[in-house]
């Protein structure tokens, strides 16, 4: 633990240096001096051109082509109070900071012009003799630590809670002398509580100075209580110390296992979310099925290539609104849905026209010539996108995840649960309250019969098929937000669609909502106790075995009309 | 058979199958035409251009062509021309059988740049061998394997896994304690996997600190692995994954991991599978610091490199186009190939394929590629980090090439094994213990 | 439709396969310089589309003539695959790169101690036959027994086929079964003792897939034609009217579906051996699809439509793969939806057609055929 | 005192969704004898031979024949024991010879395997050649069955039941969509035909079911409304009732 004598050195530092040092801890002045020895004799030393250089100072360091001198010397700027040292560490968090060959010369490079990191004078260094400071994640992580302790001390409110919070997550010993300054001058009980929870897991982290077992239990017994798999790994890391008191040990042990058995309550929890997560996947990929096979009764293979081309549009989308509003890239999800509709909707009326209804009554043709449209849809946007995956971002208020309980909430697939249910919502108003929804029913029901009542079947096909499309092409803009966007996309979804809607029930969509989540959450359920691969075939052999109980799905349609 | 109600006649099949064998003979298409006269030299392209491999495959074989039109504007090959024959196998590994044999015997090319996956190539190695052709292969792969007529010009696992592994344990990279071997279930991944767990069991790390888990071809949902790496990860101990997951499934891999908030200062991720093409088709800034295990990355500012990065932009009409390891080793490939045949004066393939060895080419990164008696290469490894925009920064390299290892030492039943195609051993599997050829052996 | 053209000729397109493979085979054995000669490319090619072939008769039987529209026929093809791959690994003995002269190679890289139970036996070629069409029998058998029985039918039918062959396939990839994983069973040597990449076996070979093929066709015929093949018609177009009529329908459907799934495992049988891999990607739902495409272009319900379609199209795969490697999925794209839109009942049809026409023209046909569809 | 009825159905319901179809409905049927049944629309004559047959399985009630039950049997094991169909809409095998679908019909092989080897003998040859005199379709024998027009469709079907020999002819509306003298005709057959074998015939027509002169049953939602000849029922008030609606 090298490592801990010299960021203990910096708690030190920054604390005089910011005029807050009250009491000296009698374990970190020891190694003081030492440790700073050790970070003055080391004056990035591998460095392979030393010439007639300047002494070296705290930041040449930053110079050095190896990650344990950049992230000392990180530690050693981070402790000046300087403006100069806050504008490096900022520079170096923003890829601005650049280092001269020579392994000491230091630049700024923000816009267009270069300044000497030291005198913050404009300079022209010749840009064959300057690289980017290396960082890595040993770097990253310095850096974080140094900009934490800072926050704690000299930040807003807003940041201190921010670096309490990040500490508890990351209990670094080197900071606890912070941590208790912070505890002594905190007066809000927000602040008060996450700095709390931070000291606990500081005194139990590995390199933390040797605290009396009473203190060691009290933190045992908080973190405990906070639960969660952060403070599990911080117990499990004391609890193989070898070198603590085994009464704490012991009580760490214990802690351990009560978190556990929370952790697999929440677990419980978890599984379901994925289940309904993945269900809602499915769901929206065999919705528009669902209509065109479901209730038209076209084996439209190439279902899968419109929920691609409904994710290409969505790429399509956010390409022109970075190109005419960037400031809108937010809003391209919101601007590619409609989007895919209408584009997914067009090129159903377009097949619809074109091919299908030639195959009317000939459903198992319709398979034939739509495995064949895939065929050249697929080829067709690889020949104009190209064969590799193209990138569609997600929105910034669509990523990352909060804390539900022990449960882990993402944002995207909560959007697309919600999203998908919208859908499902929306599809069910249109069916059963429009006029449009009516004809269709009325055309499925008895054809002849509606064409005699005037109903124009014509348009209501071509309609039915470009509202099935078009649901199709929302799937397709989920879809891009989680999985691949590649010319293949499709394919790796038709097989889950129609097994969804025959699971389900043709023609039945809440049986299409409850196949879909029942796939989901049983594939989930599956999937940690056979693995991913041997749940999948148990459950398409349960699917298989289902169908052969109940031939016509989970809610067949009845009544003397259906017949063999 | 005079019934006129017969659906196909017997002259008519005649003219058929007549028909099929004259378009057997001529064969694939061919491209571009070439500048130096003389009688053109075959080399065929054996990449799908369709189907699931086309989003990794399609690049390399615009890499050939590439690589042949500069070489025709440099004169050809001993002043004839070349002339690239590409076929579709369509990601259809039996169908890679049938194109294979197309090649050598119908088209007869002087060598065949191709394949990515194993089974391709597995499928694909007893055409090469019954008919003696010559393959380079670019893909780094699972090593066990020593073929006369192949050349591998991708990482053998000791020249990407295992530096990869020291470089976790080590302090730079985190000082890693416990380790997720995640893959998809495959032979390559299961190899690797199994040579990292009996190294990582030698460099004293527990079985109880190893996770390994397999999960299929083009797995899209990755909310559980995720999460059970986050759980294997509160034990207490620095962890680190290790992903050998293959090209198509990385996307939602990565998506997941982002959107658990896992990041790389906390548990670092390094990938043998993903390289620049793989992160064009993701937003990588919530991917920054997360590993890559390579011998070639777009990345490394050499001026071999940018020259190569120039003509590839130029070729292909597209300054976004990156470049990426495979495309290293068809460069290396083709040039060495090259230079077998410029040596020997002669595409005949015994000739070359004995010329082979021991051959040099500089690599685009720095540091030269050697043909090794095991039909190798030797090759620098690079770890890079993936950075906002999509490329990799090197934060590690080792300080000169490693020669390939086609046996891996880590595999009990290979200890022994070793691969030399030099008389008079001339063997791809022999046996330094019991000082005998395993299987069969070339004449 | 069953005394349709393509039904009639079956004798005699039966014979051209056999004569055909026939001369090719004799022409591969030339020297080169022979201007008969043909290249042993072609002979391998050939092969393999008989082997196709053969699973297009298979799907025809139940399409065409039992109206199961099987989406999952490749697994049987892909079963028959590995029963004959398993015996050829075997034969590979210690010629394997490990020179294990029990275990195959895949084994002991996976460091596999001794071979799995399902292995044993399968070093004799009798074993294999017997698996080849035994484990596909008992899969379909038991699959149809279950499906038949509790009538599930149509798209339904077709769905679980499909969810059935996918199945398969996530299981043959998985390493952990034993059958190579996605690698699948390759690098084949010998079969029987006559060395497999020998032109003289590669000829013998492609007569014997002719001969196979074309009593599989003369079988089928025969099967179809008489009065069992008018109760599958029956059983076909009116299901339930024959139970009415005291006939069990699924019984009916339970043979054909069982003799035409050994019949696509016969083909994956001689497949294997001429292509010389058999790996997972066999069992995948697009191929299963693609066989019923077949039959479809040459004409369903015809027997010979089913060969000729699975040859000219996988003929046509093979020029075009080629030919436009970039622009082949286009051609066949527009192949499928060009056949269904214009020609429903496939080029036998088309022949049909023409025939019709002729007979128009020739007073001495009297016979006219109705129209199948009302 | 009457022998054992042929078949009884006694205190059968059964419903979809709710809906009854068959409301404790009982109903006999001496052997020899033939019975009309009518009814409007939706009073469930369809789904009373569906119980019959086996087509759907009755949720309470006891349905016998010479004295079986056939709640346990399915539609093949009940037509083997001698009760054949006619549906409502003529089913024959279209894309078979109507001599095909009579062969189909006789009464014998039943199991797939025996039909594969089977050869035609002399007294099927006999038989078929007599059932297409009988339904005048000799003409046509070898055509096939789609080419039929609609009323000699009608007739195929029933010499398809004939040709299956039963004891029990069930005959959902024969002479839908069949001139006066078919009809006429037809009535003739049935007579016929009830010489030998006992005949449940459901028909709207009724001029049809008064040249058929035989007991009526009238059903209405499920249950038995009269029973009786016709003039007799067409006099009860309460059919009139059904008949025209209130």
């Amino acid at each position: 633990m090298r490592d801990i004598r010299w960021r203990l050195a910096l708690a030190t530092i920054i604390l005089t240096a910011s005029g807050y040092m009250a009491v000296s801890p009698v374990q970190a002045q020891t190694d003081t001096p030492s440790a700073i020895q050790r970070q003055a004799d080391q004056p990035a030393a591998p460095a392979p051109v030393v010439a007639v250089t300047p002494a070296p100072d705290a930041y040449s360091g930053l110079a050095s082509t190896h990650f344990d001198v950049i992230a000392a010397s990180i530690a050693q700027i981070g402790s000046q109070e300087t403006p100069q040292a806050h504008d490096t560490l900022k520079a170096l968090a923003s890829h601005h900071l650049f280092a001269g060959n020579d392994g000491h010369a230091l630049y700024i490079h923000d816009g267009d012009g270069w300044r000497d990191v030291r005198t913050g004078i404009p300079a022209s260094p010749d840009p064959n003799q300057v690289h980017p400071v290396r960082v890595n994640n040993r770097v990253r992580l310095a850096l974080a630590e140094v900009q934490a302790g800072q926050a704690l001390v000299t930040g807003t409110p807003a940041q201190r809670l921010a670096a309490a919070s990040r500490l508890a997550e990351h209990p670094d010993p080197a900071l606890l002398l912070l941590v208790d300054h912070a505890l002594d001058t905190s007066h809000d009980a927000a602040l008060d509580a996450t700095l709390k929870r931070a000291k606990a897991a500081i005194i139990l982290s590995p390199g933390a100075p040797v605290s009396n077992p009473a203190t060691l239990l009290a933190a045992v017994a908080s973190l405990r209580a906070q639960g969660g798999l952060t403070s599990r790994a911080v117990l499990a890391g004391f609890a193989g110390n070898e070198t603590a008191p085994t009464q704490a040990r012991d009580a760490a042990r214990h802690a351990m296992a009560s978190i556990d058995r929370r952790e697999k309550i929440w677990a419980l929890g978890q599984q379901a979310f994925y289940g309904l997560s993945l269900g809602s996947v499915l769901l929206l990929v065999a919705m528009g099925l669902a209509i065109t096979f479901g209730v038209m009764g076209v084996i439209n293979m190439a279902h899968g290539e419109l929920v691609m081309l409904g994710a290409y549009t969505t790429y399509l989308v956010q390409k022109g609104v970075l190109a005419v509003a960037p400031g809108l890239s937010g809003f391209t999800l919101v601007l590619a849905a409609p989007a895919a509709f209408v584009v997914c909707s067009a090129i159903g009326v377009l097949i619809e026209r074109s091919l299908i209804r030639f195959l009317y009554g000939r459903p198992l043709e319709t398979l034939l010539a739509t495995w064949g449209l895939s065929l050249i849809i697929q080829q067709a946007v690889r020949s104009v996108f190209g064969s590799t995956n193209v990138a569609v971002s997600t929105p910034g208020w669509l990523s990352g995840a909060f804390q539900l309980g022990g449960m882990t909430i993402t944002m995207n697939r909560l959007a697309i649960m919600l999203f998908a249910a919208a859908v499902m919502v929306a599809l069910m108003l249109v069916l059963r309250r429009t006029a449009l929804g009516l004809e269709m029913r009325a055309v499925t029901q008895n054809r002849r019969m509606a064409t005699l009542m005037g109903i124009r079947t014509a348009r209501v096909d071509a309609l039915t098929f470009a509202l099935g499309s078009g649901v199709a092409g929302l799937a397709g803009v989920a879809v891009s937000q989680i999985d691949n966007v590649s010319p293949n996309l499709g394919q790796g979804y038709i097989i889950d669609s129609f097994l969804v809607v025959v699971f389900g029930g043709v023609g039945n969509l809440w049986g299409t909502l409850a196949a879909a989540m029942t796939l989901g959450i049983g594939g989930k359920t599956l999937e940690p106790l056979l693995g991913a691969v041997s749940g999948k075939i148990l459950l398409l052999v349960l699917v298989i075995v289902f169908i052969q109980r109940c031939p016509r799905g989970m809610f067949p349609l009845r009544g003397r009309g259906i017949e063999s | 058979m005079t019934d006129p109600t017969m659906c196909v006649s017997r002259r008519d099949f005649a003219r058929f199958s007549l028909a099929a064998s004259a378009a057997m003979l001529v064969g694939g298409k061919t491209a571009r035409a070439a500048a130096p006269t003389g009688e053109p030299i075959r080399i065929g392209v054996l990449h799908s251009l369709s189907g699931t491999m086309a989003i990794s495959e399609t690049t390399l074989k615009d890499v050939i062509l590439m690589l042949v039109d500069l070489q025709n504007k440099k004169g050809g090959v001993g002043g004839r021309p070349l002339e690239a024959v590409v076929v579709d196998p369509a990601s259809n590994w039996p169908l890679y059988t049938e194109k294979a044999r197309q090649l050598l015997a119908v088209d007869k090319v002087a060598a065949v740049f191709g394949c990515w996956t194993s089974v391709s190539r597995k499928a694909v190695l007893p055409v090469f061998e019954e008919l003696n052709g010559i393959l380079f292969y670019p893909v780094q792969y699972e090593g066990q394997e020593c073929s006369r007529n192949v050349f591998y010009m991708g990482a053998a696992p000791n020249q990407q896994a295992i530096p990869a592994v020291d470089y976790l344990l080590g302090e730079d990279g985190g000082s890693a304690r416990r380790f997720a071997l995640i893959g998809t279930d495959y032979v390559y991944p299961r190899t690797t996997n199994q040579i990292l767990q009996a190294y990582l069991k030698q460099k004293g790390i527990a079985d109880a600190d190893v996770m390994v888990s397999y999960m299929p071809f083009g797995q899209s949902d990755w909310q559980t692995t995720v999460s059970q790496i986050k759980a294997f990860g509160s034990a207490g101990k620095k962890t680190a994954v290790i992903s050998t997951i293959n090209g198509d499934a990385n996307v939602p891999f990565y998506k997941e991991l982002g959107a658990q908030g896992i990041a790389a200062t906390d548990i670092p991720v390094m990938a043998f599978s993903v390289g620049e093409e793989e992160l064009a088709g993701m937003d990588t800034k919530p991917l920054v610091g997360q590993l890559a295990a390579w011998n070639y990355f777009e990345s490394i500012d050499t001026p071999a490199n940018k020259a190569f990065i120039n003509a590839w932009h130029t070729f292909t009409k597209s300054p976004k186009r990156v470049t990426n390891d495979p495309m290293e080793a068809h460069y290396i490939g083709f040039n060495l190939w090259v230079q077998a045949v410029e040596k020997t004066g002669t595409t005949d393939h015994d000739k070359v394929i004995a010329a082979m060895v021991g051959l040099k080419q500089p690599n685009l990164t720095g540091g030269i590629a050697e043909v090794l008696p095991n039909h190798h290469i030797t090759k620098p490894v690079y770890i890079g980090e993936i950075q906002d925009d999509g490329q990799f920064n090197v934060v590690w390299q080792t300080p000169q090439e490693i020669p390939a290892q086609a046996w891996s030492p880590y595999v009990p039943e290979t200890r022994n094994l070793t691969g030399d195609w030099r008389a008079p051993i001339s063997c791809g599997n022999y046996d330094t213990a019991k000082k005998a050829c395993l299987g069969t052996r070339h004449a | 439709m069953t005394a349709g053209f393509g039904f009639r000729n079956v004798p005699r397109i039966a014979c051209m396969v056999v004569i055909v493979a026939g001369f090719l085979s004799l022409g591969s054995l030339l020297p080169d310089s022979n201007p008969l000669s043909v290249s042993p490319f072609i002979v391998t090619l050939v092969g393999k589309y008989l082997a196709y072939a053969m699973l297009a008769v298979a799907v025809d039987l139940v399409w065409g003539f039992a109206g199961i529209l099987t989406l999952g026929h490749a697994a049987f093809f892909a079963l028959g695959g590995y029963a004959m791959g398993m015996y050829l690994t075997r034969e590979i003995g210690t010629r394997g790169v490990y020179g294990n002269p029990d275990l195959p190679d895949f084994m002991v890289f996976l460091s596999w101690k001794s071979l799995p139970w399902y292995w044993w036996g399968s070093n004799h070629i009798l074993m294999a036959i017997v698996l080849v069409f035994l484990v596909p029998g008992i899969l379909a058998g038991l699959f149809g027994w279950l499906a038949f029985r509790s009538r599930v039918s149509g798209v339904y039918l077709s769905i679980v086929t499909q969810a059935l062959t996918y199945a398969l396939m996530l299981a043959f990839f998985q390493n952990g079964l034993g059958f190579g994983g996605n690698n699948g069973l390759t690098d084949f040597k010998d079969i029987l003792g006559f060395d497999l990449h020998s032109q003289t076996t590669r000829a013998t070979m492609l007569v014997f897939s002719a001969l196979l093929l074309a009593g599989t066709m003369i079988g089928a015929r025969w099967l179809v034609s008489g009065r069992f093949g008018r109760l599958l018609i029956a059983v076909r177009d009116a299901e339930s009217r024959t139970r009415f009529l005291g006939y069990r329908p699924e019984q009916v459907k339970l043979l054909v579906w069982v003799v035409s799934a050994m019949i696509a495992a016969l083909g994956g049988a001689l497949y294997v051996i001429q292509v010389g891999i058999i790996n997972p990607g066999e069992f995948a739902p697009a191929n299963s699809i693609e066989s019923v495409i077949w039959v479809a272009v040459g004409g369903r319900g015809t027997i010979c439509g089913a060969v000729i379609g699975a040859v000219l199209v996988n003929f046509g795969k093979t020029l075009l793969t080629a030919w436009l490697p970039e622009a082949w999925l286009y051609g066949l794209g527009l192949l499928f939806i060009l056949t269904t839109l214009f020609l429903p009942e496939g080029l036998m049809g088309l022949g049909h057609q023409v025939m019709r026409r002729r007979a128009e023209v020739t007073p001495e046909v009297t016979q006219t055929e109705g129209d199948a569809e009302s | 005192m009457n022998a054992s009825p042929l078949l009884e159905l006694r205190n059968v319901s059964v419903s979809f969704d709710g809906f009854r179809a068959i409301n404790d409905l009982s109903l006999s049927l001496q052997p020899g004898e033939m019975r009309a049944i009518i009814g409007p629309n939706g009073a469930g004559k369809t789904t009373m031979m569906d119980i019959i047959t086996g087509k759907t399985r009755p949720d309470t009630g006891i349905v016998r024949f010479e004295g079986r039950d056939l709640t346990r049997l399915d539609e093949p094991a009940i037509a083997r024991l001698g009760i054949g169909r006619k549906f409502q809409k003529p089913t024959v095998f279209e894309a078979l010879s109507v001599r095909d679908n009579l062969l189909l019909s006789l009464k014998g092989l039943r199991s797939p395997f025996s039909l594969l080897f089977a050869k035609k003998t002399e007294v099927e040859t006999f038989r078929i050649r007599a059932l297409l005199e009988t339904t005048r379709l000799a003409a046509r024998a070898e055509e096939q069955a789609g080419s039929l027009s609609h009323g000699q469709k009608q007739w195929l079907e029933i010499g398809m039941l004939l040709g299956q020999e039963p004891q029990l002819l069930l005959v959902d509306e024969p002479v839908a969509g069949m001139t006066d003298a078919e009809t006429m005709a037809t009535a003739d057959l049935l007579r016929d035909i009830n010489r030998t074998r006992s005949v449940v015939v459901v028909e709207h027509d009724m001029e049809f079911v008064r040249a058929l002169n035989v007991s009526v049953t009238v059903l209405h939602e499920g249950s038995v409304l009269a029973e009786g000849p016709l003039d007799e029922v067409s006099a009860d008030p309460r059919v009139i009732d059904v008949y025209l609606g209130r």
